[in-house]
């Protein structure tokens, strides 16, 4: 720590579901400060009552995401020199999801999307068979590898322009986890999928705005997963008009 | 407007898009109009024409050409995006040839008349 | 709000667009080198099926992309729904095909 | 008392990690149709605890020249004898079974070789690739997938619903439910249920570094301990020797990096940056996990230390474009909080990792008490003084779906839900109540105060004088704490107020490890009594129990039963060699 010590401004989102409005601390700059650790130091210090959430403080579990000057981002692995803006901060509760309280937001309408979209896997065999041989190297399975490591942040959920003005609209990583489910060899259930993608809220809702793509903290790119989704129910939108006739 | 988290290549766009399909929408209608003059009075849309050599308008008829063209872009590329094995380049490459193309040919146009 | 039968009408006839307006562009290259005057467009236009087949199909395209287009924007800017946006599409529609219709028929009857 | 809303169900289920989830699905497998499911966690959904974090993977023999037994051998090995060789035995077993459900059942995909079978590696420990995984984010494929199938069933979800109390009938027969408060609302909410699971994961986070999720604070156990059932091998504390080291004022530090970089020939380096792991032991940076933390551990006490007080880890010889290529979520992972993990040195230092010990139970998950099951980091036993890197998700998945299973079965031999002991559910809420009637004061600095402690005095290395001072601190800690008061005029979402019952638990429980500690007067894996540096006879190992006795904690020991092999006895064959690991 240096003897002169850099005070940062900090605003933070204060309120719950129905109000709320930014409260300004001062906070003290240290080396290896994650924009977290600023919300954890005014909880600890300055004001006990506010609330945000954090679970494993190391980007896996998705549980600390918030706007970070405007921009959604995970705190836990945000470092502080590098989204300060002079010498502030704004901190927000991450957009797009209803305020529990303060910087907490209820996640429940992402993860029941995540359902609706069938991201979840259709067995086609038991614990009593044995693990099915796939290569890492198949085509199916390098684009459901692509986007495998989401951790369900909701970062690309609350950069997505079409699901702030669309309630409806599945969002980007429900549709990526549908895609990975889709390509994934051992799945039982594709039509489901692609059923589950094509109704009011689906991936055509989708307008390419990539700012899932562009804000994911993994690197991950929903926005092509997306795009495969399109591109496989196009195809099959045909076969079955086909079929039908 | 432009909040923080859209300042993006991809973002723009998207709202380049959907400001110049938005702007064709307008303008459709109104030429659909100049045209069925035609029918019922030909004589104004003669004028029209004539109108339409004047500098200001072939701005304006300029201006939609330009609407068309970006849109037709945005439109080609995202469909290019949507369904074409390509890489992400080489989609807005072809996409801007067919615009870039589109542009030449109507800005000549409008020069000749 | 867009379910995959309105965004395969959507891109479709968007496709079925491109072509038509670029040959439209071209065919108004070739047109205006002699000078463009009502006559000149309607003695080529006038009582060809062709023409009236082509900017039919044009009108009868953008109608129906528009509408969409229109659709989906109101909706997602003014939160509209149901019956109402259901009415806004197909009034969209509507006018689209009423003036198009209007303007290809200047054009091209005799 | 404050108004309680009141809540039924038939199956409770407390805690969503690796144990809670799969409790949950066997359970809604076996039960019979109607059965009501309710998941309640201190956090949300699939996203806290610590099976998330696993990262290197998950231990399961699957052939190839590996077996249950060599699996079952090395388990008892690198648990010193301790182990709980009926636990150990079906944790070896039936991790067959459970890796299949994840890949088949659930929808895992661990990482394949090249012709498509499973990829297995070997920790350190082990005489065999064994370990299971996918990349070193394992954990968070399993929770992911495991999160889906619970969210798309039939089952009741009480998120960020914190377990406070186990509430007993009236007789103490039974467990009648369980007391919660609903943190969105800071309300209190009493469960009734026929049985309850609890998997609520352990976790040593009372010391100054330490790995687990900030919602692990050791609530089960302490709950339990309150509620009179024996608990086991408490001062079995694992120090993971690599933990990220930044300053105490940001909570990356303490977080591991992994395991991987010393196997790949990554150097610890003192304060003066020269290595030291050989002055402690032959195999230097590679030896095991609790051989490290004390070598790194002695050089800090020689004050041969980083700027923060540790040592660093450097990998720049390996070749930066190497490390980043090789590790590149940690290099990616240090950067985010300042520092160069291909080109550099990073300050690592030991941090507190897994907690061995827990509530006995049988090899069925049941408990002294009728109704309560535990499953998971909360169940003693299974690995004694140490767990193998992989048995720990192993051994949650293994038992939270046995769990599930036992208590599908059981139920239908239950009657109708048990009324609660209303004083002890009042007296519960009390206590969870306390700091709301007091004068504010700062529990963080608490927390701090004791975290220092137990580093200081039940850490690492451990003497009697040391653990006694620990226990004395501590008791100055807790009655600091009982007088913390926290401001309660708004208890929604309440963090502060969560904080001081995390410290309540957390004091609770360190004061067991200490005494469990002094208990054992040998060192065993974990357990290393510099006053006690022998391990003792192997044929007359015991394990320490604790028990709630008025109110103090009584240690007592009990003789370990080697009910499968004897020490220096095995179960493979003859001709098996020592171990298929190629070095
Ligand atoms: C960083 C890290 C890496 C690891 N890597 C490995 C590895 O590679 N291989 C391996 O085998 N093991 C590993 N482990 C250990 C492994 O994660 C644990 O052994 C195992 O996952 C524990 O599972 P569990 O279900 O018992 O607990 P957890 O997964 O921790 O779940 C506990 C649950 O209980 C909830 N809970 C806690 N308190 C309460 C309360 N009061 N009320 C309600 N709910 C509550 C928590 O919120 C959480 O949902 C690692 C651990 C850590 C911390
Ligand atoms: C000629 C070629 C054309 C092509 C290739 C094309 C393509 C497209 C595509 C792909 C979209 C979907 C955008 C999205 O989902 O984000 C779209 C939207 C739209 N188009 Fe077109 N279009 C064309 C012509 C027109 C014309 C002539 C009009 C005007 C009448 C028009 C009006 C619109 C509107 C209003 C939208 C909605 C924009 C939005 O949703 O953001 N388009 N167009
Ligand atoms: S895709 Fe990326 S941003 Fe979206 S939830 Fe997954 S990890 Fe987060
Ligand atoms: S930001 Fe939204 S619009 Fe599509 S490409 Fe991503 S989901
Ligand atoms: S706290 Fe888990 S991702 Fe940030």
């Amino acid at each position: 720590m240096s003897f002169t010590q850099n005070i940062m401004d900090v605003s933070i989102w204060r309120g719950d579901a129905q109000a709320g409005a930014f409260a300004h601390f001062e906070v003290p700059a240290q080396k290896s400060q994650t924009i977290l650790d600023v919300v954890a130091w005014i909880q600890q210090h300055q004001d006990p009552t506010l609330s945000y959430r954090y679970a494993c403080r190391v980007g896996m579990c998705g549980s600390c995401a918030m706007m970070v000057n405007g921009v959604p981002r995970w705190t836990c692995r945000t470092h502080v020199e590098k989204v300060l803006e002079g010498n502030k901060l704004e901190v927000a509760p991450l957009r797009n999801l209803p305020v529990i309280k303060d910087l907490v937001t209820d996640m429940d309408s992402f993860f029941d999307k995540w359902i609706a979209a069938e991201g979840r896997h259709h067995p086609t065999a038991s614990r009593l068979d044995p693990i099915a041989a796939i290569s890492p190297e198949s085509a199916g399975r390098v684009k459901a590898n692509a986007g495998i490591e989401c951790i369900n942040c909701s970062v690309c959920y609350a950069a997505c322009d079409t699901v702030a003005s669309n309630p409806d609209y599945l969002g980007p990583a429900a549709l990526q986890r549908a895609w990975t489910v889709y390509n994934d060899a051992k799945d039982a259930d594709k039509q489901a999928v692609l059923d589950a993608v094509s109704g009011v809220g689906g991936c055509h809702n989708c307008h390419t705005q990539g700012s899932c793509t562009a804000h994911c903290p993994n690197d991950l790119d929903p926005m092509t997963a997306i795009a495969g989704l399109k591109r496989v129910s196009a195809a099959s939108f045909f076969k079955r008009r086909k079929a039908r006739a | 407007m432009i909040k923080p988290h859209r300042t993006h290549a991809l973002w723009f766009a998207y709202i380049l898009h959907r400001l110049s399909g938005l702007g064709l929408a307008v303008f459709l209608p109104v030429h659909f109009y100049v045209l069925s003059l035609a029918l019922t009075k030909p004589a104004e849309l003669d004028s029209f024409l004539h109108w339409a050599e004047m500098p200001a308008v072939k701005l304006a008829e300029f201006g939609l050409v330009f609407l068309l063209a970006v849109h037709i872009f945005g439109g080609l590329r995202l469909m290019a995006l949507e369904w074409l094995p390509w890489s992400p380049n080489q989609k807005t490459l072809a996409a801007s040839a067919v615009a870039g193309a589109f542009l030449l040919s109507t800005t000549f146009f409008l020069q000749a008349i | 709000m867009l379910d995959i039968r309105l965004y395969m009408l959507q891109r479709i006839t968007a496709l079925i667009m491109a072509p038509l307006t670029l040959g439209h562009i071209a065919v108004m290259i070739y047109a205006v080198q002699g000078g463009l005057t009502t006559a000149e467009i309607l003695s080529r236009t006038q009582g060809s099926v062709v023409w009236l087949v082509y900017y039919g199909t044009f009108v009868a395209a953008v109608s129906i992309h528009a509408a969409i287009g229109l659709r989906v924007i109101i909706a997602e800017t003014f939160k509209l729904r149901g019956m109402a946006l259901s009415g806004f599409t197909w009034g969209v529609c509507g006018l689209f095909l009423y003036m198009g219709a209007r303007a290809v028929m200047a054009v091209t009857m005799p | 008392m404050p108004e309680i809303d009141r809540h039924d169900t038939d199956i409770l289920i407390l805690g969503a990690g690796g144990a809670g989830m799969f409790a949950a699905l066997h359970a809604q497998q076996t039960a019979p149709e109607g059965t009501k499911i309710t998941i309640a966690v201190k956090g949300l959904l699939g996203k806290c605890g610590c099976t998330r974090m696993v990262q290197g993977g998950y231990n399961v023999a699957l052939g190839g020249g590996d077996t249950v037994e060599r699996h079952f051998m090395d388990t008892i090995n690198g648990g010193k004898w301790l182990p709980n060789q009926d636990m150990a035995w079906k944790l070896c077993e039936q991790a067959v079974v459970r890796v299949r459900e994840l890949e088949n059942e659930i929808g895992c995909f661990f990482d394949r070789n090249a012709d498509g079978s499973l990829h297995q590696k070997a920790f350190a420990g082990q005489t065999a690739d064994r370990t299971v995984h996918k990349g070193d984010l394992t954990g968070i494929e399993i929770i992911n997938r495991l999160m889906e199938q619970v969210l798309s069933r039939p089952i009741e979800r009480l998120q960020e619903h914190r377990a406070v109390g186990l509430i007993p009938t009236k007789d103490g027969s039974a467990l009648a439910g369980v007391l919660f408060i609903d943190m969105r609302s800071g309300k209190f909410r009493f469960v009734r249920a026929k049985t309850v699971l609890m998997g609520t994961g352990g976790g040593p986070s009372m010391y100054k570094y330490h790995t687990p999720s900030g919602d692990k604070t050791m609530d089960g156990l302490a709950m339990a301990l309150r509620a009179g059932l024996p608990l086991r091998d408490m001062e079995m504390v694992q120090f993971h020797p690599t933990g990220l080291l930044a300053g105490t004022h940001t909570k990356m530090t303490g977080t591991v990096l992994e395991e991987g970089l010393r196997g790949a020939g990554g150097q610890l380096l003192n304060g003066a940056e020269n290595r030291f792991m050989f002055d402690y032991d032959s195999r230097g940076e590679r030896a095991t996990r609790d051989v490290v933390s004390r070598g790194i551990y002695a050089e800090m006490r020689k004050n041969n230390t980083s700027e923060n007080g540790g040592v660093f880890i450097s990998m720049a010889h390996l070749g930066p474009d190497f490390v980043r290529e090789k590790f590149s979520g940690m290099v990616k992972r240090c950067a985010d909080s300042g520092f160069d993990l291909a080109g550099g040195l990073v300050e690592v230092v030991p941090t507190a990792h897994y907690f061995m010990g827990g509530v006995i139970v049988d090899a069925d998950t049941r408990t002294a008490m009728e109704g309560l099951y535990v499953a998971g980091e909360d169940a003693g036993g299974a690995h004694g003084s140490n767990r193998l890197g992989g048995n720990g998700v192993a051994n949650s998945t293994v038992y939270g779906g046995v769990a599930g299973d036992i208590m599908g079965a059981d139920i239908r031999k239950m009657g109708a839900l048990r009324d609660p002991d209303e004083n002890v559910l009042a007296a519960e809420i009390e206590r969870a109540q306390r700091p709301l009637h007091q004068k504010p004061g700062n529990v963080q600095a608490l927390r701090h105060e004791l975290q220092e402690a137990m580093w200081d005095d039940v850490g690492v290395m451990r003497t009697e004088a040391g653990m006694e001072r620990g226990i004395k601190r501590l008791a100055e800690i807790k009655s600091e704490l009982l007088e913390t008061g926290v401001a309660s005029d708004n208890l929604a979402f309440n963090l502060t107020w969560h904080d001081w019952l995390n410290m309540a638990s957390l004091c609770e429980m360190s004061e067991v490890i200490a005494k469990a500690g002094i208990a054992r007067e040998n060192s065993r894996g974990a357990h290393f009594r510099e006053d006690f540096p022998e391990s003792g006879s192997m044929e007359s190992s015991y394990f320490t129990v604790a028990c709630q006795k008025g109110d103090s904690v009584d240690v007592t020991r009990e003789a370990v039963q080697f009910s499968i092999v004897k020490p220096g006895e095995t179960i493979l064959l003859a001709d098996e060699p020592e171990t298929l690991v190629e070095e």
